[in-house]
């Protein structure tokens, strides 16, 4: 396996961190992958936009940070506008329509889902449209297997919210295009 | 002048959350100086480390943001050695009270002319939701996960136990009395401290139980009474909000001015 | 505070965060959060320039003009 | 998935390695990025019925820790740049006092408030030198969580051999980068208990006389020996003294026994070390930004190895000299202006084949940092 | 037991000027104990840096000389860890209130079982005569030449806004009941504060014209007054001494071990 | 005997010396063997319209001068060991924030309480590493009154040159000795002024913008710009950035200040140097055993030579190198256990000829200290 | 303080620094200073075993025996 | 002029250092020597024997401790039997008869002065004994005149005090035997 380099951007309030943690939790856990992950701290954390770093590779990953990312998450125009020049050419660039308007030219395979809409039109709860995104997401790179990250899941989240938090995850699943990788 | 006469502009929107109680003490202290009609030069604003201290950049006088609870000990240099300035010191109450305590009770000893400005959130903001010397009994914080034992100080007692001169406490609720408050606490010649309670939606409206700021907004209005007010005798366990303390005393500055000349004589 | 009593809040959208502090406690409910959950006077004639929106406003978002 | 097997932030694999070791009390004052440490611990230290306190500053902290273990209880701070630099002069009274303790500094950008929320090595020389007067004390560093977990046992081991404060300097990279971390079956590390005294009650105990061995056995405070701790020179029952040989011997027993002691405390990783011509040297984050670059360029054929340091004091200069003999340049890679560059090039005869790749703006140092240093030696430009 | 038995003999004569007030200090102390049959194994003495702060090296208990101020911090830590020990930090008036005074507002806020007793000479003794916290306004120090403008601490007046839970006041003339008070703060559970007011002749008294140390007990015996006193409304400046406050408050180191049980039962 | 004689401890000469180059504030907090200087300065100060504060601990007096630089008054602190500590955090932020000041440390025996009323000389390290976070500072040092007189005006000078905080490491010897000092005339010794910046009212003045010299000339809080003091990184206005070039900037900018300007900055003396083969260094009271030595050997006809420092940070490398070229052997004397000895070790090419003669026991290095050493190294037994 | 009513101060001489405060405050006037500056008990029959000067004194000098 | 080391020693409240201060002052502004002078800080100066150095010299003095002192002045046995044993073999050994008895055996001239019992049998104030013992001092050694000594007097001592001073002065000069150096 290719080491896989992620960032997910968005906005504080969006989850960003969570699904990226979770992400890398099923990868380390629940598959034999090394994964880390890390994000930008601080003011600049609480007022702008939110980062966060993921690398998965079967081989011991030493650097720990993203620089030329595979694949690229945007939650917010914000991000977009911020991190789009980064991604590695030819890699994926993920957004969600409701937020992100594609302005530039990115050497990326675009994948625009309307993640959002479908959060709040199928679930009604705009809490779960971070695990919705990490759905679209495993789908797409087939990184982790759905099963582990329900795994995780069940480990972090409290009981009740267990089957909403399911649902997005397979929402998100279900609208993934089937890219080749 | 208007409020923004006296900001810089080009950093807001400011780094603070939605809802932070900070940014309405910003407002209240800014119309407080506009009513003093005082000249921006003439003002140092001297804040530590903190959520609150952020303060320092948003402000157009002289601002000196330093460190984590040693606000007031800069200011005392500042004043010291031009007491003709009017110095100003905002702070977080772990700024003020938790690593700064010592700093702020021997300020109100000496009665040097500085306002001391608690913005009291009953938490550490900046560095994500410990508890402070504020944050009650069996309340919550990110290190208080089975519910704080500290009891935490009235720092209005605890002023008034060091000699402050004048020792006020309000909130952000009960803005219009805060701003005359703020005023007079500035007008008054020596050490002066304002409690101000101020929300933290983010980390202590979250960790116990407040659904927004508008709601803490809504408990300072309820759990609070003026001074000597008649709800205070029936329920003894509302705050009180008001000047505790406005006293006549030496000034430290001024007594200084004696010694030199006391001392320029002996030479 | 040299304001006159006629003047009417105006709100800077770019700097509003979305509290929702003064619109609840208006004392008139002249204001409302609109969908971009940013305040809006929505019922400008309610409004009696009482200035206490503006002086909660954490973010100096309101200022009556 | 195992249940010992764990996803976490560096700064959890340290508190892990605490609980681990058998730590007991922890005092600290919150700061970035650190701060995840005592927040962690204010969870778990009570269900194992220890004590945490959130003190109101810094130095007190540091104070309450070396009372905690004066009583006989293991004991840690954690704390970051401007609060480590607060704890100086209570770090010397343990120093002096040869109380057992561990202190975490989480570096962070600086100097003052610097950069709180990036990452930096900038406190090396501070760990040794920030309090006053001629001293030695012990600092250990790591780069990914299983090490960190590692050196923190190891400091707390180290800390009860030695009777000394150990200083663990990790950084906001390692603190704050979540991976794996394996936690290790009781006694698959050795945890090395505190060496109490076997003297009698009422027979004269004496706190700071060392045994043939070096080591200092000791009494707890409550216990049935009543001495005397003071951060003035004492004699062996702990009384102050000025008498010059007393006094001599005191400073001369706190430097050697962890100078005297560097091989024993030493620890350091190799990696491709055979036939390095190229010797990369680095220790915490930015090791792991050298091994990077390491792997990359042994991919394509170069002779290229690297040294980790985890003991920066006392410096390894023996080992580190040995290591550089083949080495045709040697390039110390640090997230700072060279400080731990000067002890290698002190440590060794040749000191113009050091090189220094550094990065000091606050963001993580790169691959390509160290690649354009590589570029440069090798005489190709930058 | 006799006095004898709780001090280390081969240290004596000690190391305090003749007339001293902390060697009565120290008898006082060692007295209390006595009459409440402590284990000298279960009694922890930590102190700070200063004259007052070389009692550590004579008393036979356990003993923490620290740093200068730091006594509580390092008595919390002692404290926490081993509740079941009778924690004694005695302390200067600067090492208490000046470097110090962010400590004791702390601890007393905590109310953890811990004694301070302030040897209070209004000076720095072991420096050399500087101005303290507690050095009056106009009374003179070294580093006062011109008469000292700083105000000093009522430092009753300052541990009881700090939330303690049993402050006292006493002198060195008035032996029995300094006795009596250090007794009672022992056997208090919960932080107290015992400042006993101590003559310096060296420093404070050469400086402010007492002929020997006996002026100043005289004076100690003719400036004070019990609390409430008909004097006292006489003559508003007499000092007064006595209990101020003993009231029953949670203690910390109780409050703990409730964290413990509710952590080890969600384990 | 003239006006301007005075027979003084050297606690009073450096007040002397600091009135003289203008001091007009002092905060501090009595500690021994520093507290003469608060105590007239506590007598001194208001005759000349300055004032004095003594604080509630030494991190506020550092605090309070901080703040009175800020309004264009020359500041002071003064402290030992201890207090020195407790000041580190503090003077970082003037670090950052360059912002002139002048903070002395008469150093006693250390670590921790130590010896307070012994000499020593054992914080020269921590002068340089003590706070936290990579910077450099200015440290200078002086064996007897005149020296100390004159180094102390260049503190003054060399703070306002250069916006940072000097500090003066003296020690218990020279503070206490009482000599003869000769008070220069006014205008004898160059007083350098503050810098004032010469932009306009409303015009936009950049309080961290170098000049072409290197220089940023300051504006007095009260005055008429307003701008921004921080201790985190902070672009040219004095705001927080994080800005990678602009960190990287400002930190190579506070480094390069001192260490580009290190020629301009180093001062030393030279005692017999010409032909000395056998060269010793030393620095502060232990060059008055060096000196003595040195000339009780040149009268027996022995080549020695004596070079004694009084800048120690920068550490004047490339002096040290010239001036170890030609002699056999070179002897640092100190009171620590080679703090010193390893700068000049690194500084010269041939490490293996420098030897150290030191004294940690709590009493003054005496001639027979040095003349030991000289015996061992010339062979001829201890 | 479990001593007896009919004891007598006892004074270490070596102890003694010659304060006076036991002179002074002896209610019964049973002490005195010596020409070598050291208490001593002149009068020990006005002396009621009160132990003041005990108590009082700063050199743990003074014992009732 | 050899370079005169000196040490005077004796109890806290005697003066010692005061009259160290001086002698040594009086040498530095007075007459064209250099001198020195320090003493022990500390507690121990506190409760033990009190020290005060004093070199004066023609010439700069470097190192400014007394190691084998020329000229030892001891004022309380306790002072006598610690620093006796320092002195220079042929040295000067100025004592108090009152204070101190000679129990060792010493390689240095003796001078044994009944001073504390002149200055109050003369003078009625103990307080101006250092002031005789320096008058004593320098007429043994020669090393400063009186008028020096009196003009560090006149500058230093109260007005009204002056007189007394002076009185011990000479009262200690006249006490002095005459030794030849
Ligand atoms: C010496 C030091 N210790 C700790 C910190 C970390 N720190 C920054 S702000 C803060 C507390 C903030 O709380 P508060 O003063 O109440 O201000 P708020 O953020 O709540 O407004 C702390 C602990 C620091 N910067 N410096
Ligand atoms: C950090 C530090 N600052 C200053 C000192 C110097 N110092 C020692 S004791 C003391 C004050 C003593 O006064 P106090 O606490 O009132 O005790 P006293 O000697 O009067 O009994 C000072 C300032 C020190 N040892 N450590
Ligand atoms: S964390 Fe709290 S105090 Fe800080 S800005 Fe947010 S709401 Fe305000
Ligand atoms: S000015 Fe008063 S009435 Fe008008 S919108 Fe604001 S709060 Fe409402
Ligand atoms: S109070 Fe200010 S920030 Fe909050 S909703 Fe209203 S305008 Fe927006
Ligand atoms: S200096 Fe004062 S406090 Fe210190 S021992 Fe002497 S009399 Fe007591
Ligand atoms: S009180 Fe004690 S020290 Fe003082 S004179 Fe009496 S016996 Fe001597
Ligand atoms: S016991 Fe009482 S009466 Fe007897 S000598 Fe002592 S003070 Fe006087
Ligand atoms: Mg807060
Ligand atoms: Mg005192």
């Amino acid at each position: 396996m290719e080491k896989c380099r992620i960032i997910f951007s968005g906005s504080g309030g969006q989850g960003i961190i969570t699904s990226a943690i979770i992400l890398a939790e099923a990868a380390t856990l629940h598959e034999s992958l090394n994964a880390v992950q890390s994000q930008a701290y601080g003011p600049e954390a609480r007022g702008g936009s939110s980062r966060s770093d993921v690398i998965i590779s079967d081989k011991e990953i030493r650097y720990p940070k993203v620089i030329e990312p595979n694949i690229l998450v945007c939650l917010t125009q914000a991000a977009y506008n911020e991190f789009a020049s980064l991604i590695r050419p030819g890699g994926i660039l993920l957004t969600d329509k409701f937020f992100v308007k594609h302005e530039k030219k990115v050497d990326a395979r675009l994948v625009e889902l309307d993640m959002h809409r479908e959060v709040l039109k199928e679930i009604g709860r705009p809490i779960v449209f971070n695990i919705c995104m990490l759905g679209a997401f495993i789908a797409i790179t087939k990184l982790v297997k759905e099963s582990s990250i329900m795994k995780v899941l069940e480990k972090r989240i409290p009981h009740g919210f267990l089957d909403m938090n399911k649902n997005a995850l397979e929402l998100g699943i279900t609208m993934a295009p089937d890219l080749e990788l | 002048m208007a409020v923004k006469d006296y900001i810089r502009e080009k950093f807001f929107p400011h780094i603070w959350c939605p809802g932070c109680g900070h940014g309405i003490i910003m407002g209240g202290l800014i119309r407080a100086i506009e009513t003093l009609q005082k000249e921006k030069n003439d003002i140092v604003i001297v804040s530590g480390i903190g959520c609150s201290s952020r303060i320092c950049g948003y402000l157009d006088f002289h601002t000196l943001h330093t460190i984590h609870g040693r606000a007031l000990a800069f200011a005392t240099g500042v004043k010291l050695s031009r007491p003709e300035l009017t110095v100003i010191a905002p702070m977080g109450d772990g700024d003020a009270f938790a690593i700064g305590g010592n700093h702020l009770i021997h300020a109100a000893r000496r009665n040097i002319d500085i306002t001391a400005i608690i913005m009291n959130n009953n938490i550490y903001g900046m560095t994500g939701g410990q508890y402070s010397p504020s944050t009650g009994y069996g309340e919550f914080a990110t290190t208080a996960p089975y519910s704080n034992i500290d009891h935490p100080f009235d720092f209005v007692n605890l002023a008034i136990g060091a000699g402050a001169s004048f020792v006020a406490r309000t909130t952000t609720y009960h803005v219009t009395s805060m701003i005359k408050i703020i005023e007079k606490a500035i007008m008054h010649h020596g050490f002066s401290v304002v409690e101000i309670m101020s929300q933290c939606p983010t980390y202590f409206g979250r960790k116990n139980k407040f659904a927004s700021a508008v709601e803490m907004l809504k408990y300072y209005r309820d759990h609070t009474t003026p001074i000597g007010s008649k709800d205070k005798k029936n329920n003894p366990d509302l705050i009180e909000r008001g000047i505790f303390i406005e006293k006549e005393m030496p000034e430290y500055c001024d007594e200084y001015d004696k010694i030199i000349k006391m001392a320029s004589k002996g030479e | 505070m040299t304001k006159k009593k006629k003047m009417k809040p105006n709100i800077k959208r770019e700097w509003c965060k979305g509290c929702g502090i003064c619109v609840e406690f208006c004392p008139e409910d002249a204001l409302i959060m609109d969908e971009m959950e940013k305040a809006v006077l929505a019922y400008p004639d309610k409004c009696t320039g009482c200035m206490l929106c503006e002086l909660r406003c954490p973010d100096l978002a309101i200022e009556l003009v | 998935m195992k249940d010992n097997v764990v996803f976490v932030q560096g700064n959890e694999a340290i508190v892990e390695a605490a609980l681990y070791a058998g730590l007991n009390f922890f005092a600290g004052y919150p700061i970035t990025p650190s701060t995840e440490i005592a927040e962690l611990l204010s969870l778990r230290l009570p269900q194992k019925g220890g004590k945490f306190i959130q003190m109101e500053d810094e130095l007190s902290s540091m104070c309450a820790i070396i009372g905690a273990s004066l009583t006989g209880k293991k004991s840690m701070t954690a704390t970051s740049g401007p609060g480590f630099s607060l704890k100086q002069e209570a770090i010397g009274f343990a120093v002096m006092t040869e109380t057992p303790s561990v202190i975490v500094n989480v570096q962070r950008g600086g100097p003052s408030t610097g950069l709180p929320t990036s990452g930096s090595q900038g406190d090396v020389m501070q760990a040794k030198w920030g309090t006053h007067g001629e001293h030695a004390i012990i600092t250990m560093t790591a780069s990914n969580n299983q090490d960190a977990f590692a050196v923190t046992v190891d400091a707390f081991n180290l800390s009860e051999t030695f009777r000394t404060p150990v200083i663990l300097l990790f950084d906001e990279v390692v603190a704050h980068t979540r991976e794996r971390l394996v936690i290790p079956k009781p006694d698959e590390i050795k945890v090395i208990q505190r060496l109490k005294t076997s003297v009698k009650e009422g027979t004269d105990y004496h706190p700071y006389l060392p045994r043939e061995d070096g080591r200092l056995p000791m009494s707890d405070f409550g216990g049935v020996h009543r001495y005397n701790v003071t951060g003035l020179a004492h004699d062996m029952w702990g009384f102050p003294t000025t008498d010059s040989t007393t006094v001599y011997n005191l400073m001369h027993h706190l430097v050697d026994k962890i100078q005297g002691h560097t091989k024993e405390i030493a620890r350091t990783k190799e990696y491709y070390l055979d036939d390095a011509e190229c010797l990369l040297i680095s220790y915490g984050s930015s090791a792991r930004t050298a091994l990077h670059v390491t792997e990359d360029r042994r991919l394509r054929g170069e002779k290229i190895g690297l040294l980790e340091l985890q003991t920066l004091w006392p410096f390894p200069a023996e080992e580190v000299k040995k290591k550089c003999l083949n080495a045709s340049c040697v390039i110390v890679v640090e997230m700072n202006m060279g400080q731990i560059l000067h002890e290698v090039k002190k440590a060794i005869d040749d000191p113009e084949k050091v090189f220094l790749a550094n990065q000091i703006n606050g963001s993580f140092i790169k691959p390509s940092d160290v690649l354009n240093i590589i570029r440069i030696i090798q005489g190709r430009g930058a």
